[in-house]
């Protein structure tokens, strides 16, 4: 560009150089309705197919449940997701303009997708309220987590989103002395905090009690809408209670989708009865 | 010791401070014995050559005072251990000079360590006598080189390999530290001033504690192959020499087809060696337990009763220690007094038997005069003297075949008492005190 | 102010500035004020050697900050320790000018008798002490930018992260003790007249570098204080528990690890250009690996992750090698080897861990 | 075989030689002269080195019937002289009691005091000039692989009578090989003095020939005032010749090489199934070498007769001790930090230098001797220009041994089995009922055990001292990071590649920057694939 641009540049107030827009903030177009595209993916180790031409599609603001024996391919989804995995075909949009295949995990954590590990994980050595603060969405320069301080607005949002967990209480807590069941909803109030517009959960109610179960099935159900979510479970009676109202479910087999739509098609799907009675 | 208890409480705060000096004095107290430090590793790598040496020290101690000690007092030798850590080395010297208040120090194996220990000794004004062979290019006026400088012991080996051998070839192999380095460069000025061409001579370094010498040795074997009489010159240090010499044997090279001339392997390195491989290889010292003099039988019977060990060697270092160590003495007796300036001056032309049956003198240059022997390895782990200069060779402090010190000269008597004078520009470098 | 945050609920950091400070005031009024042979002087001997084991305090702490707080385990900070020395010599050896034993005005002695004929790049500029110093910052900072630029983005980490932070440093060793280097090989950098004109020798020196020691000590503990009550603090300690959940909170673990290790990189390049004016002496063996695994394990015994526990092990160990290697020097590896054993069997949280249990129990 | 092997007894030579002169008829006088002849020598023998080369000129000059029996009892070190008489005697072996013959008469004496007898010892010089003497004598030789040698000596310093033996020897000389060499050792002779035609010839003669002389006498000819053609033929040759030797010279690099690489797998193999199997990182790796070290060392001190058995007998004794040693480590202290890598690292450091210090008190400071057998010592000649050193090519065979075997316990046995199971899914394993805890132990036991056979192969390669252990600890784990971690393939592949890329960078960047270069290498290779060579894949390895 010409000496003079570069001067209007410096003389315009209202310009903002690339490098001072916040790492998030390009928006997610999901003009067609859908957040989430996976098309011909598949990845293998050691000639083993993990996924297998796996197609799927989430929708803005949706919750969705994903069901399936064990080696699926559930979890090696998330990984593909997240970017964890490379697949060794297939693409893989969030929203129509960004391509989660060339990026890491970091950017596509920024980008807006949270995720939930199966085995909960939290920083166990940090207090409750430290682990959300971490979470917390910001800008996540070295130069700005070495200054950092929480502002209001954030410290108001931590403050509710402990609500939210229902740990207010343990807020200054270390981590590492929560129970299985208050870990798994610290690592939710993590999600909750970063502001993700896609939320994967892995496994949320391995471990936990009744109450506990129902109590984190509304929290799903009450965040889809302004998120979208997928959750991933084998307890059928949580993932009926959260399918509720003719949400979609798919089934995965063998590393791509046998079936997919309401609970009660699902489970009348003779393909799905074979996979899992049958053998 | 006691300071050290003190720095322990340095961690527990500043209280440290007064416990310490409390015990400085009261260690002043003690002034009716004779201090002499022992400046020798006793654990790390270097133990293994240097515990010999503090133990002939102690030797050496124990007899001058059943001899009723010096100037009618007792000799008290203080023992610390550098741990073959060269910064250790200066700390330990000061500790030695400043704290325990010894009159002389014999220490010191690698020339690192005696770099690191020089400037403590210069700044402190005391005596170190240093009994290791070394490259020479050094003449401090606190420090007695009783070890042989390159002129006593490379110089004389290359020049019996030329001359008895018809040696033409030579390959100047060593390990690369600043030894080798310099003994290989004052040879190769030497040979070619002795007219042989540059092709003739082959310069090898190899790191420290070498293990494969596959490679090399079939340089060698090459390099010897071509017609002419060839010759290792060998300055290769410590652990790498047992490998080099099993693959000598084991690639057939034997010491009729291409002696190896050694100047850092003596009876203690050969104890740890098979010595089937090596017999007819050469070594040049100043001294080979089996010379055959009566004041050697006797130093190696007292060594052994002492020792508690009939199967101990004796070595070259060891000698240098003796010679050193009644050097001083004498140098005590005549100045009357242990005041290191006073024993600085009295000390030089002092003459001592050596362990070879002759006289040893101190030089103005704080080497001293030792005869030059060739051994040959035999299969008993002993060498075979097989060559040896007629009289004594004076050490020299600064080669004449080096371009940097040609023109320098070190005397230590007034007027000039300079370590390096060079007699070109006439100024007296490197001193600062 | 945020120093004063950064040090409350630090009664350790307290403890250990207010010694220092102790010291830095009283040693050289004991030294300098107090007769010799009166029962308070302090002898130039035991300052020095304060001095000594302060820069070492300083290495572990800049150990402790990498290992502690980020979970990796350097075998190589010996080799960032050995280049600020290295820089450091490289000063006091142009400061010889022709003071050497060959009265060469431009060369190091053991250049004249190696035939150097000039100066090599490398050493050009370091007649002056403002170029040295910031040398003594760069050349470890590089090395460990490039170094942890590489390792880090391909995620090498535990082990094989040790593995090969060790090879870097035996490589170091083996390039030093080569002559071709024009680092004076196995005998290294020694004989220094003066450091910015004073005599190295002098009494005053002495107590200057004691005093510097000290205070770089001092703020190099700040530092890392200051760093780890700060967020990047907390994502260090995340990175350390659950790197791959720092990555999915979208925390660029990489950069992370690499801005803290180059930090401490420097900090342990400053110890080292205070430690060789104290000793006098610089040569290869500082890089040994070997030195590398002790300071992991002066740390481990002062306990991690504290910082002034790593001051705590730094001290106490050397304190005991120099007091073992004097009286039972059989006894010294032994004595080392069993406490690495003991330390990581029963004392994961080291000497200060113990006493901080008191604490609390009290 | 081997070049320098002491040759066979000469007695059944030296009866044979009387037989042939009794035949002849020797008159009296002439017995008399070789009695005053020997006499004359023995008295030169006791004197001075000098003394003693004029006793073996004097000797080989009259051609007296003993010259090569004496010869040979100088070179062996067996003729020995009494203090007080200076009489001569040959003494197998000197220790009190044991007899010695005279030289002169026979007679048997047996020895009170060793002291009294002191050794006839040579010199350089005299084992040259005895060697030559033998040589010359050898031309007459029955066996031809000493005639053979007896040339080989001579090549290149033929003199006018050795010349004529030969030229007269060639016609009837049975043996194709022995006829060669003398055509070769006489071709040598006309390139040197021989007019155009006879040189031409000799270089069609030695066309192609290895033997070092015939390089050198080329060489001199073209330096000589030789006519152009003469010099143009033997410019060819010699281009030939080099040709060959650079060929051979590449071969050379690459066995260094390969035994190089050896080495390293030995050491390295171990730490392949500690570290990478069980994911333990042993710092004391190195020490449990120095251990098997040690064992060969001791083995030798209780045989000292059989040095060629001991070291068969120091393998498994190596393997028990250090296995032991190992799994006392593990069940002491590593089971308490699985799942604690970093920490494993700092204790068995720990370990690692007390086992150190424990050597050093118990055996001192000092290293130790080793001697390597003979049937391990030589070489296995393909040509004068290349040959396989006999001790390296045993231990490459050793390397390559130790491997399969390790690949056999691993793929084939239960405890192998088991292993794999419990390093691939621990918690699976034990749930299936498998013992982790004592497959942890054997494993470890395994690992050790390997390190200490590597051990007696490196005691006869380098030191056996308490520092052996470290100078060898970075390279394995090199080795092992390198393959590629719970990999023997790797391992194997890594080992040997490393250890010829060292040989061929040597002759051009010298050994330490070959190091170096090798060390930065794998640095940067650790970044490109963190997972080694062959790096385990599949979810197992993920995260």
């Amino acid at each position: 560009m010409t000496v003079a641009s570069v001067f209007e540049q410096i003389l315009d107030r209202e310009h903002v150089y690339p490098f001072m827009q916040r790492a998030q903030s390009h928006h997610i177009d999901v003009s067609h309705q859908v957040l989430l595209y996976l098309e011909g993916i598949s990845v293998s180790f050691d000639g083993f197919k993990a996924i297998n031409d796996l197609n799927l599609y989430i929708n803005d603001g949706e919750l969705r449940c994903i069901i399936g024996p064990n080696g699926a391919g559930k979890t090696t989804m998330m990984d593909i997701i997240t970017g964890k995995t490379r697949p060794d075909t297939g693409s893989a949009w969030f929203g129509q303009t960004i391509n989660l295949l060339d990026m890491d995990e970091p950017a596509i954590a920024q980008a807006g997708i949270g995720r939930k590990f199966q085995k909960p994980t939290v920083f166990e050595f940090l207090t409750v309220a430290e682990n959300l603060e971490l979470a917390m969405e910001d800008d996540r320069t070295l130069w700005t987590i070495l200054r950092s301080k929480l502002d209001a607005e954030q410290r108001d949002h931590l403050d509710q989103v402990l609500g939210m967990i229902g740990l207010a209480d343990q807020r200054l807590q270390r981590a590492g002395s929560l129970s299985h069941g208050q870990k798994q909803w610290l690592e939710i109030g993590m999600l909750l905090m970063q502001r993700p517009r896609l939320l994967l959960v892995d496994e949320p109610v391995a471990g936990m009690t009744h109450q506990e179960m129902d109590r984190t099935a509304e929290l799903l159900i009450s965040l889809a809408g302004q998120h979208s979510v997928v959750v991933v479970e084998h307890d059928m009676d949580f993932v009926r209670n959260l399918a509720a109202g003719d949400r979609t479910v798919t089934v995965l087999h063998q590393g791509s989708v046998l079936a997919e739509g309401t609970m009660d098609e699902v489970q009348n799907n003779d393909k799905v009865v074979e996979v899992y009675l049958g053998e | 010791m006691r300071t050290k208890a003190s720095k322990s409480k340095l961690l527990l705060g500043s209280v440290s401070t007064l416990a310490l000096s409390v015990s400085m004095n009261v260690a002043m107290a003690a002034e009716d014995t004779i201090k002499v430090g022992i400046l020798h590793s006793l654990s790390g790598t270097m133990a293994i050559s240097e515990t010999t040496l503090k133990d002939t020290m102690l030797m050496l101690i124990e007899e001058q005072n059943k001899k009723g000690g010096l100037l009618g007092k007792q000799l008290e030798p203080v023992v610390v251990d550098p741990a073959s850590n060269w910064p250790l080395f200066a700390e330990k010297a000061r500790e030695l000079i400043e704290k325990d208040k010894v009159d002389a120090v014999f220490g010191c194996w690698t020339s690192v360590s005696r770099k690191s220990v020089l400037p403590v000794f210069e700044e402190l004004d005391s005596l170190l006598f240093y009994p290791v062979q070394y490259e020479g290019e050094e003449s401090s006026k606190n420090v007695f080189y009783t070890g042989a400088a390159p002129n006593q012991q490379a110089v004389p080996a290359v020049d019996y390999l030329m001359n008895d051998l018809g040696v033409e070839r030579w390959v100047l192999a060593g390990t690369d530290y600043v030894y080798p380095r310099t003994t290989n460069k004052i040879l190769e000025a030497y040979l070619k001033s002795k007219g042989v061409a540059a092709e003739d001579i082959m310069i090898n370094y190899t790191p420290f504690g070498h293990s494969d010498w596959q490679s090399i040795v079939s340089d060698i074997k090459k390099f010897g192959s071509e017609g002419k009489k060839t010759a290792v010159v060998s300055t290769i240090n410590g652990d790498a020499n047992v490998p080099f010499y099993k693959e000598l044997g084991a690639q057939g090279v034997s010491a009729g087809d291409i002696p190896v001339v050694a100047f850092s392997v003596g009876e203690e390195e050969l104890s740890g060696i098979d010595t089937a491989p090596l017999v007819g290889h050469l070594a040049a010292w100043n001294y080979f337990m089996s010379v055959d003099a009566d004041v050697n039988d006797g130093f190696i019977d007292s060594w052994h009763s002492y020792i508690k060990n009939e199967d101990r060697v004796t070595n070259d270092p060891m000698e240098a220690h003796y010679i050193g160590f009644n050097m001083w003495v004498e140098a005590v007796k005549k100045a009357g007094s242990t005041d290191p300036a006073a024993v600085q001056d009295a000390i030089v032309g002092v003459s001592v038997p050596n362990l070879t049956g002759g006289y040893s003198t101190m030089m103005p240059n704080h080497h001293i005069t030792k005869p030059v022997l060739i051994g040959e390895i035999q299969d008993d782990g002993q060498f075979e003297v097989v060559w040896e200069t007629s009289g004594t060779v004076a050490g020299d402090a600064w080669s004449d075949y080096l371009e940097g010190s040609k023109d320098i000269i070190s005397d230590w008597r007034a007027p000039l008492s300079c370590g390096n004078y060079n007699t070109k520009t006439g100024k007296c470098s490197g001193q600062n005190f | 102010m945020f120093l004063m945050e950064a040090l409350k609920k630090d009664r350790g950091g307290q403890v250990l500035l207010g010694v220092l400070l102790v010291l830095v005031i009283a040693v050289p009024l004991l030294n300098l004020l107090v007769p010799e042979g009166h029962a308070l002087h302090v002898p130039t001997y035991t300052v020095t050697l304060m001095g000594k084991y302060l820069t070492l305090a300083l290495l572990a702490v800049a150990v402790d900050l990498v290992w502690g707080y980020l979970g990796i385990l350097t075998l190589g900070h010996a080799a960032f320790f050995a280049l600020g020395g290295y820089a450091m010599g490289m000063y006091l050896m142009r400061q010889i000018g022709d003071r050497g034993v060959y009265g060469n005005p431009l060369l190091p002695d053991f250049m004249v008798f190696l035939n150097w004929d000039e100066l090599p790049w490398f050493w050009l500029g370091f007649d002056q002490f403002w170029f040295a110093a910031l040398m003594v910052l760069l050349v470890p900072g590089l090395l460990a930018f490039v170094f942890g630029a590489l390792a880090f983005r391909s995620r090498v980490s535990g082990v094989y992260l040790s593995i090969i932070t060790q090879a870097l440093t035996y490589a170091l060793m083996l390039a030093f003790y080569r002559n071709e280097m024009g680092f004076g090989g196995n005998n290294g950098l020694t004989d220094f007249k003066d450091i910015l004109g004073f005599d190295l020798q002098a009494d005053a020196t002495r107590i200057g570098l004691f005093i510097a020691s000290a205070l770089a000590l001092a703020l190099g503990y700040l530092l890392c204080r200051v760093l780890m009550v700060s967020r990047l603090g907390r994502v260090c300690v995340a990175v350390r528990d659950a790197e791959s959940r720092a990555r999915f909170l979208g925390y660029r673990v990489e950069n992370v690890k690499l801005g803290v290790f180059t930090v401490s990189a420097m900090l342990a390049g400053v110890a080292g250009a205070l430690y060789v004016p104290q000793v006098g002496i610089i040569n290869p063996n500082e890089f040994s690996p070997l030195n590398s695994i002790e300071v992991v394990v002066w740390v481990a015994v002062g306990g991690r992750a504290t910082l002034y526990g790593a001051v705590v092990g730094a001290l106490v160990i050397n304190y005991a090698k120099s007091y073992f290697t004097a009286e039972l020097p059989e006894i010294w590896l032994f004595a080392l080897g069993g406490l690495f054993v003991l330390v990581t069997l029963l004392l994961p949280r080291g000497i200060t861990g113990l006493l901080r249990r008191k604490e609390a129990s009290a | 075989m081997p070049m320098f092997k002491p040759l066979a007894r000469p007695l059944p030579f030296f009866a044979l030689w009387m037989l042939i002169t009794l035949m002849l008829g020797l008159s009296l006088q002439a017995r008399a002269a070789e009695d005053e002849t020997l006499a004359q020598a023995g008295a030169l023998l006791v004197q001075k080195f000098d003394q003693r080369a004029d006793a073996v000129a004097l000797l080989v000059e009259r051609d007296h019937p003993r010259t090569q029996e004496i010869l040979r009892l100088l070179q062996d070190g067996e003729l020995y002289y009494r203090k007080d008489d200076d009489r001569l005697f040959v003494i197998k072996s000197a220790e009190t009691g044991a007899e010695a013959l005279d030289l002169l008469d026979g007679s048997a004496v047996t020895i009170e005091k060793k002291r009294d007898f002191k050794k006839v010892t040579l010199n350089n010089q005299m084992r040259n000039q005895i060697s030559q003497a033998l040589a010359e004598i050898g031309l007459k030789a029955e066996d031809p692989k000493r005639r053979a040698a007896a040339v080989r000596e001579l090549l290149g310093a033929l003199n006018e009578d050795t010349v004529s033996v030969l030229r007269n020897r060639i016609g009837n000389e049975p043996v194709a090989e022995v006829r060669e060499l003398m055509v070769l050792a006489l071709a040598i002779q006309d390139l040197e003095k021989g007019d155009e035609a006879t040189r031409l010839q000799a270089i069609e003669q030695l066309d192609g020939s290895l033997e070092p002389p015939v390089r050198n006498a080329l060489t001199a000819l073209l330096g000589s005032d030789a006519a152009d053609q003469v010099k143009r033929q033997a410019q060819l040759a010699l281009n030939g010749i080099d040709e060959k030797i650079r060929y051979y010279g590449m071969l050379e690099t690459l066995y260094f090489g390969l035994s190089l690489g050896s080495v390293l797998v030995l050491a390295g193999i171990g730490l392949a199934i500690t570290f990478g199997v069980m994911g333990v990182i042993n710092m004391a790796h190195g020490e449990l070498i120095m251990l098997g070290a040690y064992t060969t060392y001791v083995i030798q001190q209780l045989m000292p007769n059989h040095i060629g058995a001991s070291i068969l007998v120091a393998i498994p004794a190596a393997f028990m001790v250090s296995a032991l040693v190992g799994i006392a480590i593990e069940r002491g202290v590593i089971r308490f930090l699985y799942g604690r890598p970093l920490e494993t690292l700092l204790a068995t450091f720990g370990i690692s230098l007390v086992l150190q210090q424990a050597v050093r008190s118990i055996f001192s400071p000092l290293n130790r001797s080793v001697a390597t057998p003979d049937w391990m010592s030589g070489l296995v000649e393909i040509n004068p220009v290349f040959s396989l050193t006999l001790s390296r090519l045993y231990i490459i065979l050793f390397c390559l041994l130790v491997f399969v075997a390790l690949v056999v316990v691993l793929k084939r046995t239960p405890l192998g089995l088991q292993v794999r199971a419990v390093s691939q899914n621990r918690a699976m394993a034990r749930a299936m009922g498998v013992r982790s805890k004592w497959v942890d132990a054997l494993t470890f036991g395994l690992g050790s055990g390997v390190a200490g056979v590597a051990g007696v192969a490196l005691s006869q390669l380098t030191n056996v001292g308490p520092n052996l252990g470290q100078s060898y600890i970075i390279d394995s784990f090199m080795v092992v990071v390198f393959g590629g971690v719970g990999n023997l393939w790797g391992t194997l592949v890594a080992g040997l590649s490393l250890g010829v890329a060292n040989k061929v960078l040597e002759p051009w960047a010298g050994a330490v920057l070959a190091k170096i270069l090798v060390l930065v290498f794998i640095i940067l290779f650790i970044q490109k694939r963190p997972r080694g060579l062959f790096p385990q894949r599949g979810r197992a390895a993920e995260g």
